[in-house]
């Protein structure tokens, strides 16, 4: 083996060596911590360049961990799936990680870096492995670091929602164990392409039983997505946390996503009897509510980071709906939807922190506030990013909606998918005009003098921008991307490749 | 009665009461249920290998009747994480309550809690 | 190349803009009048070609998968509208120089300007519908920008809202109609679509389509009654109202249905929805014109009337008309553009805009009057104005038109349509510049300077010249456009003030005759119009949005209300609701698989298990016994994984159990004793029924899963290899640290995460709030003094290297008998704990050698390492070797690198589990030391 | 006859856990129901013993061990709770 | 010796107890087993600072026969206490025993035993270590009992504790 | 050779099984806390200790294996049980004290005062400089 046959441990392995090392030094050499930080996201967004580059064959490979072959040991599986959702978290993770370092979030309390790596860690190992049980240990890797960091800093308001979202996610977890036991229980296998075949094979008797298994893993897969209605929870614990953090967990909810779509073609596609396609007769029901009560809560919201955590919900919504259908053309939009809605959400929350931290007491409350320095490069921010978020040209939201609503003609339920776009969209624009006009045109007294504030960098401003550039860049390389997205999805909804590649030709 | 039944009613018994706590309103009935809650996650899913009395899961050549070793690896590996999630709640607990003088999990305080000065 | 750099010019432009905005405003002028003239000349190039029936295109390919390219094209069509936007842009660009107060921000305003041009230009060129979506929803974001520029005034906030939310809507149902249309037709390229209206018309989606589409394009053109954000964009500087609200934008939803004319029009419910609608339009609009006093508004409404004369004309449905509404465009555009330029002029001057205010400005500002006269008069219709005869060509269109078989109706409307227009026009010429003067505010206003002169000079002039040398000047764009518009030939076209005695002629000189009088007698009809009830539309709007608001916000807020309870309320609800669709659907019934008959000891385990769980429920808030019982659980589980073979299991429950009271007994310390119940007697039987269902369905789930026979699976293999392949023969334990040891290592990972969030929860905590809290914490109970108990401490101290050497030896045996990394780690764990109790944390943390963060890490890089170790060796990451040695004297003995991996997991464990209980536990301590500090 | 007096043996700790169990849920003082519980792990201590001769294997003596040496902590810290109120001090 | 084996008879104990754990006796294990030995006590001396000199001689081994016989005869003793004396016929007392011994170590050892012996058990220690309380659960003469418990256990503890 | 051991199994089983159930019945008989504190000693005693002997000699009968770790449990019950024992009279000590409610006095009455100025431990901090003083308090 060659080291890049090697290739698909790095995303897991470098975050895993760079928390503890950063642990380590950050007592007594905090730059140094600082700089291996860095230098750890960065190595990881090569890393996965690299493993995107290595996918693009179209091949999946396989790699089989201690040498047991599968299904007896646990597969990393790199598929075009897998290498895209790891460049968007390493990239995302690395503007963020830079945000945080400008802002000085990460000394606001203890432990950032290592938690933010084991957090990848956790997200690289969800979007790599080719093993339920194992994708159930990444996940509580993902969440307990998410824990961490929705803590980090203070705050009464803060310990509170944490319990609320620690609960929530334990009692999921639990949920998740249940499903997993009784899969293991009917098919005594946990690699998913072995579940595939087994599920396939199972015989009438069992039938209530897979079915039940399915549809708790996909309500567990719901509870992490925040799929109405078992999104309650998150709008309080993102908008409770610090802005910096809430914009690395705009993919946190896109893993519950990945999670089905990962799943559900392959465990339970059209072969799983009573379980096949085990979410679709409330997936898009459920997608549709979850637009529109995330846009409506984005015209409701009374707070900036409150707003952001509607809009995550709203696009996740969006992007749920058009998954619904179990398509390959759906999907190839809902992938490109999700690549936008994560990074638009993440701008939302640090554009969020970049004005509340100028607006001193007002902080993120949507009411008029005196002026405040940086005001007009802040709301212009927020609009290119309350842009992408809402779908509006210029930016990849717009496409992304075309694509959807593109995809899902004719598909069921297509006239309710189109007037929940269209019309939450409009909900949307609504709400982003109103918080926009009150929070930088509106003042609460115009001659007051402005807010002061200490001399604070432009450099803040970097990582929102560079994340609005990256929106742009996907409108411009839009066909581009939606080729991705269109391989990504065929790859998907062909899971005999996939079984082929794990299980070896013979099965 | 049979093992199976007890331990399947253990497990009914184990979330019904995991599932109350955790619907209570106070931040301790809540780390109550959750380890109830996972007592019975535990019990369940080393149940799904069946069960089988006094076969444990050590190799010797000549042994063939035992109990499945893949649930029990993964109930330690269950109970570990477990472990963590519950220390971590307990003490995210305690310093919510230092925080706002509550333990009530949904932040309203006791009509008789103290403030500091 | 030339579209291209129509395109680009603009949005190259408002971005060098936005970049020199520091630089001084002559630059400012120059970047955007040079981009817009620069558009001129570049159409100028491609003029000729395109009247000769060329037309230029360009595609380049940008999102195949959705048949969305960058397909641009200059038709006759494209080419009048982008002639409009660019020519007039360029007037208003110097316009604004002039208007604009030394202090604003010009860099900002000409850039949402060039911003809002090129979205303007890209929506004319657009040869693909998806395309022009883009560049019609563009053309909303500017225009809120601008609308709300002055964005201290209420005014303008509200009305950029209220123009994005109307337009905006619009624009998605538009976004509907479009990529309806495009399935209907099958390609979303414009041209293609053009040449398939037979199939677009026979879809069944298309009353769809077209109430989507004109949904769009009325809302863009203000038209009845999505009309009211018009007036309110008014807020907006002048220079913008000229430009986007008279001569470009409105006119977008106009371009839409004259571009989509060929699909659309000729069915029989184009013509009767768009004719309708343009003619309510246009007569209300033209009435309600008549009676305001603000000059904008005036405007605003006169214009949302002219648009409605073009959208009626283009609904007739004829090529004429399509003619009539092409040339009107034109003429619209010039003067009032004009009008609202001199409508600037006159407030920049005297301060205000109510006519009232206004009078005998004629004198004042001569040059200015004349411009706003003459421009008046081409709004009236009257000759020799360009406006005439695009008005005489309605006319005539309309006494052509029967409607519903009455062949009076459209003809006497529009007649009315014309007298209003007349009378509103004249009343804008008359009353503002004859008469007795009045000028509000100012002194002695006077004409301004060229840069505000020139501009509507310069559209005076055209509206003048359209009127006099129209065949010479507008003849051959004008025809080409229509035919672009209706994609049949050229139409002969005759442009001229004099057609002799028709009945366009007749009803056009009664109108002016009617209007005169009606404008005579003003003051009593305006009078008697203001009594009547005329609902406020941005009122009614406002009112409606702050009420749906506020509803969706406590809609909202209820739902999200902050309430832990019900958050898991549903979650478990959606989890037993989908367990019985499941098992209702398909049926789960147990297996054929032989029970095992219980001992009595398995049911004595059983009662008590279920005797202290019961116990636990009861007694809930009595917080330390119900810790007790569970205790009591504990051992049963325990008990039970002997009993059910599972040796590991049973060492790790017991250890985890301890460790996990002690946990609880140091929290529980400093939480509250003895909290009184909060829910009442309904909320609990609610909870009972919730916990009973779940209780059942999971126990159901067991018992059916244990009694179905078991199926060959992958632990056969584990079974098969562990010796062999492992080098163990605990299975459970090769299992973890090699079989499935990536499981593990995210395990740790877990562990040593919870380790260092706690340590961030609890370090802090002896600050702020909390720590002032711990420190004014006071036990309500009374302790004993003795804090060290003599035979306790003393039995540690043996227990102490007894316990460790426990601990070494189940860490060595685990790989082949129960045991291993964990265990041991907790084994450990607990004898130094003893030690913590026994004899309290100073004393032992001074004695303690390691700290929790170098265990926590080492033990991950050790992991870590091992797995890489393996790499070296060209195998897959964490790939174990082991094997078996033998020494002389010592025997045989195996090493393994599963063994140091287990060791990674053992510091792990031990770090973590330190970390969060003697952190626990030093944070009492550290407060009250705290308080000493503070104190001191 | 070995194999009944397991089963006569193992039947009397059952009981002896019952009685426990009862103690336990009776109380009435605090320490009445640390006693119980201590005793409990004492006959569980002695069910593992018995449970392991009477399948034949001693694999499950580490977990008597273990219980043997650990029980007792949670005793102590259940004490050490009601005397100090804080168990580590 | 001192510094190699700072506490040989601990040492040996967990020699011995390590052996028993793996139940056998190879040349591996005592080697490994000695190893442990060797570095524990090291390892965990700043945990028990001044360890008391103790004999593990003759007196030490009488001392454990004894607590054991006793144990058994006692245990025959409070089992037909509980099975057929009626509570209320129960003859508890309360024994304050004054103690001789000084150091912690062996005040423990003997309240240890006295516990460990049913029927009696070690309640408390004075504040200045000069006096056990302990609970008898069925005794006549109170002061015959403390001094029986002073002869039999405590003048043995003197010895081993010298 | 295995008859006898057959009965000394039996025998020892019994005895261990007996005494661990008395240790049990006397938690539930006997009147107080202190009392019922008697009961476990045996329990953990003879009672664990005959079945610990008897598993080292069935494991010898039935399997010819030495087993000798049974006695390791005996040891660590030995260290321990007495701690827990005294842990538990001290609570009942301070709870009496304390005057909480079910706490009942033993039927041996109130406890007595040690002699000398002193207090129990339970009852005042242990001095400085006496046998009960541990090293760090
Ligand atoms: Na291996
Ligand atoms: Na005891």
């Amino acid at each position: 083996m060659t080291l890049l046959d090697h290739l698909p441990i790095a995303p897991v392995v470098i975050p895993a060596m760079t928390a503890p090392l950063a642990m380590m030094l950050m007592r007594r050499h905090a730059r140094a911590a600082t700089a291996l930080s860095l230098g750890g996201c960065v190595a990881m967004l090569v890393a996965a360049c690299t493993l995107f580059g290595v996918a693009q064959d179209g091949a999946i490979r396989s790699y089989a961990l201690g040498a047991w072959p599968a299904p007896f040991g646990i597969v990393l599986v790199l598929d075009r799936l897998a290498a895209m959702m790891l460049v968007l978290a390493a990239l995302l993770a690395t503007v963020v990680l830079g945000h945080a370092l400008v802002t000085g979030a990460d000394r606001r309390g203890w432990h950032f870096h290592p938690l933010f790596h084991f957090q990848l860690m956790g997200l690289n190992g969800a979007f790599l492995t080719g093993d339920l049980f194992n994708l159930f240990v990444f996940f509580e890797v993902l969440l307990i670091a998410s824990y961490g960091l929705m803590l980090h800093g203070q705050g009464a308001l803060r310990m509170k929602a944490g319990v609320a979202y620690v609960v929530v996610n334990i009692v999921g977890s639990a949920l998740f164990l249940i499903a997993l036991g009784l899969l293991y229980g009917l098919t005594a296998t946990l690699n998913m392409a072995d579940l595939a075949v087994r599920i396939a094979a199972l015989g009438t008797a069992d039938q209530g039983l897979l079915r039940v298994a399915g549809l708790l893993l996909m309500t567990v897969f719901a509870l992490k997505a925040a799929v109405v209605p078992l999104h309650l929870w998150l709008p309080r614990t993102y908008a409770a946390t610090m802005p910096v953090v809430a914009a690395l967990f705009a993919i946190m909810t896109k893993v519950g996503v990945y999670a089905m779509i990962r799943t559900v073609p392959l465990i339970f596609g059209a072969q799983a009897g009573a379980a096949a396609w085990v979410p679709a007769p409330y997936l898009l029901p459920a997608a549709i509510l979850g637009a529109v009560v995330g846009f409506v809560g984005v015209l409701a919201a009374r707070g900036l980071r409150e707003q952001a955590a509607f809009a995550v919900l709203a696009s996740t919504g969006t992007l749920l709906m058009a998954v619904a259908s179990w398509r390959a053309a759906t999907l190839a939009a809902a992938l490109y939807y999700m690549v936008q809605a994560v990074l638009a959400g993440a701008a939302l929350f640090l554009v969020a922190d970049v004005t509340m931290r100028r607006r001193g007491q007002y902080a993120d409350a949507l009411v008029p506030s005196p002026r405040f320095a940086g005001q007009d490069a802040a709301g212009l921010l927020y609009l290119a990013a309350a842009i992408g978020a809402v779908g509006l040209p210029p930016l990849a939201g717009f496409v992304g909606k075309l694509l959807i609503l593109d995809a899902s003609y004719a598909t069921p339920g297509w006239p309710a998918v189109w007037t929940t776009i269209l019309v939450t969209t409009l909900i949307g624009v609504i709400g982003f005009s109103r918080s926009g006009s009150t929070l930088f045109w509106k003042t609460s007294a115009a001659d007051a003098d402005p807010i002061a504030c200490p001399a604070r960098a432009h450099a803040e401003f970097i990582a929102p921008a560079l994340l609005l550039a990256a929106l742009a860049a996907l409108t411009g390389a839009a066909g581009w991307m939606t080729e991705q997205t269109r391989a990504t999805a065929a790859q998907v909804m062909m899971p005999v490749t996939y079984v082929t590649a794990v299980l070896g030709a013979a099965r | 009665m049979s093992l199976e039944f007890l331990v399947a009613s253990a497990i009914a018994v184990l979330v019904a009461g995991g599932i109350y706590l955790a619907l209570r309103g106070r931040t301790f009935q809540v780390v109550l249920g959750l380890t109830l809650l996972s007592y019975a996650v535990n019990l369940f899913l080393f149940a799904i290998g069946r069960l089988i009395v006094d076969r444990p899961p050590l190799y010797a050549k000549d042994v063939t009747a035992h109990a499945d070793p893949l649930p029990q690896a993964l109930v330690l590996t269950a109970i570990v994480i477990t472990f963590g999630m519950t220390a971590l709640t307990v003490i995210l607990s305690l310093r919510s309550f230092l925080e706002s003088g509550s333990d009530q999990v949904d932040g309203l305080a006791d009509p008789d809690a103290e403030e500091p000065a | 190349m030339a579209l291209l750099t129509l395109i680009s010019l603009p949005f190259v432009a408002a971005i060098l803009l936005a970049l020199a905005r520091h630089a001084t405003r002559g630059v400012h002028m120059l970047i955007a009048g040079g981009a817009s003239a620069g558009g001129v000349a570049v159409l100028l190039t491609q003029a000729g070609a395109v009247l000769a029936g060329r037309t230029p295109a360009v595609r380049i390919a940008w999102l195949p998968a959705l048949g969305l390219d960058l397909s641009l094209w200059l038709d006759p069509l494209a080419l009048l509208f982008a002639a409009l936007i660019l020519g007039i842009g360029f007037l208003v660009v110097l316009y604004a120089q002039g208007y604009l107060k030394k202090e604003e921000p010009t860099a900002r305003f000409l850039s949402f300007l060039l911003l809002f041009q090129g979205a303007m230009v890209g929506i004319a060129l657009s040869g693909n519908v998806l395309l022009m979506l883009v560049f019609w929803e563009l053309t909303s974001l500017p225009s809120f920008l601008l609308i709300g520029f002055w964005r201290d005034r209420a005014e303008a906030r509200q009305g950029a809202r209220m123009a994005l939310t109307i337009t905006g809507g619009g624009g998605l149902a538009l976004i509907a109609g479009m990529v309806l249309l495009g399935k209907a037709a099958g390609s979303y390229e414009l041209a293609t679509i053009l040449s398939r209206a037979a199939q677009v018309q026979a879809s069944p989606l298309f009353p769809a389509i077209l109430l989507l589409i004109l949904a769009g394009a009325f809302t863009k053109s203000a038209q009845f009654p999505f009309h009211f954000w018009l007036p309110h964009a008014m807020a907006a500087p002048t220079p913008v109202s000229a430009y986007l609200h008279s001569a470009t934008m409105v006119k977008a939803g106009v371009f839409l249905l004259a571009r989509l004319w060929p699909v659309l029009a000729g069915t029989e419910w184009w013509f009767v929805i768009v004719t309708a609608v343009g003619l309510v339009t246009m007569i209300f609009g033209a009435g309600v014109a008549l009676f305001r006093h603000d000059l904008k508004a005036i405007l605003a409404y006169s214009t949302i009337s002219q648009l409605g004369l073009m959208v009626m004309l283009l609904g007739f449905g004829t090529a004429a008309a399509v003619t009539a509404a092409v040339f009107h465009i034109l003429n619209h555009a010039a003067f009032k553009a004009a009008l609202f330029m001199h409508a600037g002029i006159v407030d920049h001057e005297t301060g205000t805009r109510d006519i009232r205010r206004l009078g005998g400005l004629a004198a004042l500002m001569p040059l200015t009057a004349t411009l706003g006269v003459l421009a008046a008069a081409a709004m009236a219709g009257l000759p020799p104005l360009g406006g005439f005869i695009s008005k005489e060509m309605m006319l005539e269109q309309s006494a052509h038109t029967a409607w519903a078989g009455q062949a009076l109706l459209v003809p006497v409307l529009a007649t009315l349509a014309a007298l209003l227009s007349a009378a509103y026009s004249l009343r804008y010429a008359v009353a503002l510049h004859f008469g007795a003067r009045r000028t509000a505010a100012m002194a002695a206003p006077h004409d301004p300077g060229a840069l505000l002169l020139a501009p509507p000079a310069v559209l005076v002039g055209l509206a003048l010249a359209l009127g006099l040398a129209p065949m010479t000047l507008a003849g051959p764009l004008v025809a080409a456009a229509s035919a672009a518009v209706t994609g049949a030939t050229r139409p002969a076209l005759h442009l001229a003030l004099w057609h002799g005695v028709n009945p366009a002629l007749l009803m056009s000189l009664g109108a002016v005759a009617v209007a005169v009088l009606l404008l005579w007698r003003h003051a009593a009809v305006a009078a008697a119009v203001a009594r009547l009830p005329a609902p406020d539309a941005k009122r009614l709007f406002d009112r409606g949005m702050t009420a749906a608001v506020g509803a969706l916000r406590q809609l909202s807020g209820r739902l999200h209300a902050a309430s832990l309870q019900r958050y898991l309320t549903v979650l478990f609800l959606v989890a037993i609701a989908l367990g019985s669709e499941a098992a209702l659907r398909f049926g789960i019934t147990p297996g054929a698989r032989a029970t095992t008959p219980a001992s009595p000891v398995a049911i004595v385990a059983w009662v008590a298990l279920v005797a202290a769980t019961g116990a636990v429920l009861a007694i809930d808030r009595r917080r330390y016994l119900a810790l007790i019982f569970l205790s009591v659980i504990g051992v049963v589980m325990a008990l039970a994984f002997v009993h059910l073979s599972a040796p590991d299991l049973a060492l790790t429950q017991i250890a985890v159990e301890v460790v996990t009271i002690l946990l609880m007994l140091l929290a529980l310390h400093l939480l509250p004793g003895n909290p009184p119940r909060l829910s009442g007697v309904t909320r609990r039987a609610r909870d009972g029924l919730i916990a009973a269902a779940g209780g059942l369905g999971t126990g159901w789930l067991a018992w059916t899963i244990m009694t179905r026979p078991e199926r060959a699976g992958v632990s056969r293999f584990h079974w098969d290899n562990s010796y062999a392949g492992g080098g163990g023969t605990n299975v459970v334990n090769v299992t973890l640290v090699d079989f499935r040891a990536f499981d593990t290592f995210g395990e740790i990972t877990v562990l040593g995460i919870a380790g260092l969030a706690i340590y961030a929860l609890l370090e802090p905590a002896a600050h702020g709030v909390a720590g002032r809290r711990l420190r004014q914490w006071r036990s309500r109970d009374r302790f004993s003094p003795e804090r060290h108990p003599m035979m306790f401490v003393m039995a540690t101290r043996l227990l102490l290297p007894l316990a460790l050497l426990v601990g070494f030896y189940i860490f060595l045996r685990g790989h082949n008998q129960p045991g291993g990394g964990f265990i041991a780690a907790l084994v450990f764990s607990i004898a130094i704990l003893q030690q913590y109790l026994a004899s309290g944390f100073d004393w032992t943390d001074v004695r303690r050698r390691i700290g929790e963060h170098q265990l926590i890490a080492s033990g991950v890089l050790i992991a870590v390492a091992t797995g890489l170790g393996s790499l070296l060796f060209g195998a897959p990451f964490l790939t174990s070797s082991f094997g078996h040695f033998h020494l002389p004297l010592i025997g045989d003995f195996e090493l393994a690198t599963a063994m140091l991996f287990d060791l990674g997991v053992a510091a792990v464990v031990v770090g973590a589990v330190m970390m969060a209980l003697a952190q626990l536990a030093h944070v009492a301590q550290r407060a009250a030391k705290n308080d000493g500090d503070a104190a001191a | 006859m070995i194999d009944l007096a397991l089963h006569l043996a193992a039947g009397a700790i059952a009981l002896a856990v019952l009685l426990n169990l009862w103690r336990l849920l009776r109380g009435p003082a605090l320490g009445d129901r640390i006693v119980a519980l201590d005793t409990m792990v004492i006959n569980a201590i002695a069910l593992i013993v018995l449970i392991g001769m009477i399948g034949g294997n001693d694999t499950y003596f580490e977990a008597a061990l273990l219980l043997a040496m650990v029980g007792f902590v949670s005793t102590i810290a259940y004490c050490k709770f009601i005397l100090r109120g804080d168990i580590v001090e | 010796m001192r510094h190699v084996l700072p506490h040989p008879a601990l040492s040996a104990m967990l020699l011995i107890v390590w052996l028993l754990m793996a139940n056998s006796i190879t040349i591996g294990g005592v080697v490994l087993g000695g190893a442990f030995a060797l570095i524990l006590p090291k390892f965990t001396q700043p945990f028990w600072p001044d360890r008391p000199r103790m004999r593990f001689g003759r007196h030490f081994l009488g001392y454990l026969a004894i607590v054991l016989l006793d144990i058994v005869v006692a245990n025959f003793q409070v089992a037909w206490l509980i099975l057929f004396r009626r509570s209320r016929d129960l003859r508890a007392r309360w024994l304050v025993v004054p103690i001789d011994l000084t150091t912690p170590e062996a005040i423990t050892m003997l309240a240890g035993t006295i516990s460990l012996t049913p029927g009696t058990v070690s309640a408390d220690v004075s504040a200045d270590g000069r006096f056990l309380l302990v609970h008898a659960l069925d005794v006549a003469d109170e002061a015959a009992e403390v001094a029986r418990i002073k002869r039999r256990y405590e003048a043995r503890l003197h010895r081993i504790f010298a | 050779m295995s008859v006898i051991a057959d009965i000394v199994i039996v025998v020892l089983l019994l005895l261990g099984a007996g005494f661990a159930l008395i240790g049990s019945l006397g938690l539930v008989r006997l009147p107080s806390t202190m009392e019922r504190l008697h009961g476990p000693t045996k329990a953990t005693t003879l009672g664990l200790g005959a079945l610990l002997v008897a598993s080292v000699v069935y494991f010898r009968a039935r399997f010819g294996v030495w087993t000798a770790h049974e006695a390791l449990i005996s040891l660590f019950l030995f260290i321990t049980a007495p701690i827990s024992a005294n842990m538990i009279a001290k609570v009942h000590l301070h709870r009496l004290r304390t005057g909480a409610i079910s706490e009942p006095d033993s039927i041996a009455g109130p406890p007595p005062r040690p002699g000398g100025d002193g207090e129990w431990a339970t009852f005042e901090a242990p001095r400085r400089d006496t046998p009960a003083s541990t090293a760090n308090s």
